[in-house]
């Protein structure tokens, strides 16, 4: 069993997904709704559905890069009343996400990339890697 | 699929080539990258392309989205020409505030007030 | 991780569930629209969903029945595009499913209730109970 | 919610009561229980029910819709009136015979059918 204590409103969903942006926008409308059922605001859905489309967007440019393109990533969405976790997994290499540039320095502010874990870090309560960097977890607590 | 169905709007209004987005959600690379494509094509028809990006009806936009308007940008400054967005909600305004592009592009509330803006 | 070996358009999808045709209904269209997107027939569909149905309200009517109204029932959804499985685990006392009455004979033909397990084993490829019987896992394997 | 939204669709013709399904699905049991209300009390308003259900639309039907079938069918008989069912789809009349309900029930092709087999 998935999770361990049962309660209302609980779901988990996961995917292992080709990179096809139709079934991309699906994993997300499926966010939507799950986090509109469960009371999340619209401004936390947003948030929460650019982070995911970022994260999946990462696996796909950058942890496959160069790898077989049928290649899955694997996402799972957590969903409760209280919060929601969503984790993405590509079979990449991993990355050191310290060594990331920061985006919004004067020398970076005109780069044509690198804004997709400025915003996942900006608007989830917890974004972190697993330790081969292959691994987000995201998590956004409902605000008070 | 029809190989060039259009995803934006285009109006001429004096010297100003109106933009504007038939999708709701400025997401996924494909589109943007034709959304890239078509407005590049307005940018060259002009001597000095005053382009006017209107985000009406836009719920979401990625990060993606942003590096293409950064694209967009450069293409007009390189013929000496001026880039406005307008009509940014509150939601997606916080993208540009995050990641400092606030800074980058002038930004006016609303397509009125953009159009006078032009030089 | 959930699906041991990832493999594109396999997903899966957990719900804790309170006794609420609208969340039933939700979990049901999940499960066609799925399907269909896995390329299971209309036939199939209407086999999976049905069988579907009748599990849930089995676990609420009779799982859940003198007790608490809400305690939840677990489902899982997992879907592949050679077959899907249906978990539906409910927190009641079990039975035992050879003591059910078979409804196809004579006298039982005009009893109000009594089909809901004939449909599910006419329908599904596998259909078994757990041994305390109040989990019933579904096999539906894609027809050739 | 208003109290009392109709499920059903009645249409006389002649001494026939004719009955069609709003919805698509027949699944839950607060809604068949509801149905079931609806058609008992056409049966109650007749003094030799003729009752014609259509399955036209219908797309999903629970073992909870066939209980309320027979409930109906015994009400019907209770005063010597005559039940049909007509314009089941194949898929939908599957469950009539895994079930051997095909056996209890008078099942036409057609609506027209069913009609004129009415005694
Ligand atoms: N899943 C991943 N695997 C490997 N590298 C990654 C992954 N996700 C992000 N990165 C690295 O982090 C950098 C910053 O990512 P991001 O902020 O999303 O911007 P962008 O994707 O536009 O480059 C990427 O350019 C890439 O080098
Ligand atoms: N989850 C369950 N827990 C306990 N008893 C069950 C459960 N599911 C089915 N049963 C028993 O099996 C019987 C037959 O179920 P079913 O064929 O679905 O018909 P119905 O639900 O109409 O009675 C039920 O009447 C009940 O006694």
């Amino acid at each position: 069993m998935l999770m361990t204590n049962a309660q209302p409103g609980h779901e988990a969903h996961d995917f292992d997904l080709l990179n096809d942006p139709e079934q991309v926008e699906r994993i997300e409308v499926l966010l939507s709704d799950s986090a509109s059922r469960n009371g999340f605001a619209k401004g936390s859905i947003f948030a929460l559905r650019l982070s995911l489309h970022e994260a999946i967007a990462n696996a796909f440019n950058h942890g496959h890069e160069g790898l077989p393109t049928d290649l899955t990533v694997h996402v799972r969405l957590e969903i409760a009343p209280d919060q929601i976790i969503m984790e993405v997994t590509d079979q990449g290499p991993g990355f050191d996400p310290n060594s990331v540039p920061d985006p919004t320095l004067e020398e970076n502010l005109e780069r044509g990339s690198g804004r997709g874990l400025l915003l996942i870090n900006a608007y989830m309560t917890r974004a972190e890697y697993n330790a081969k960097g292959n691994a987000l977890r995201m998590v956004y607590a409902k605000p008070e | 699929m029809p190989a060039s169905e259009s995803r934006i709007r285009v109006k001429r209004s004096g010297q100003v080539t109106q933009v504007e987005f038939l999708d709701r959600n400025i997401l996924d690379e494909g589109n943007i990258q034709l959304i890239g494509e078509e407005i590049a094509r307005l940018i060259e028809a002009e001597p000095t392309p005053r382009i006017l990006i209107s985000f009406a009806n836009v719920e979401h936009l990625s990060s993606a989205a942003l590096g293409q308007l950064i694209t967009i940008n450069n293409k007009v400054r390189g013929k000496s020409g001026q880039l406005r967005l307008a009509d940014i909600d509150p939601q997606i305004y916080e993208v540009f505030t995050i990641t400092r592009l606030n800074k980058i592009f002038q930004i006016h509330q609303t397509t009125a007030d953009a159009v006078a803006s032009f030089a």
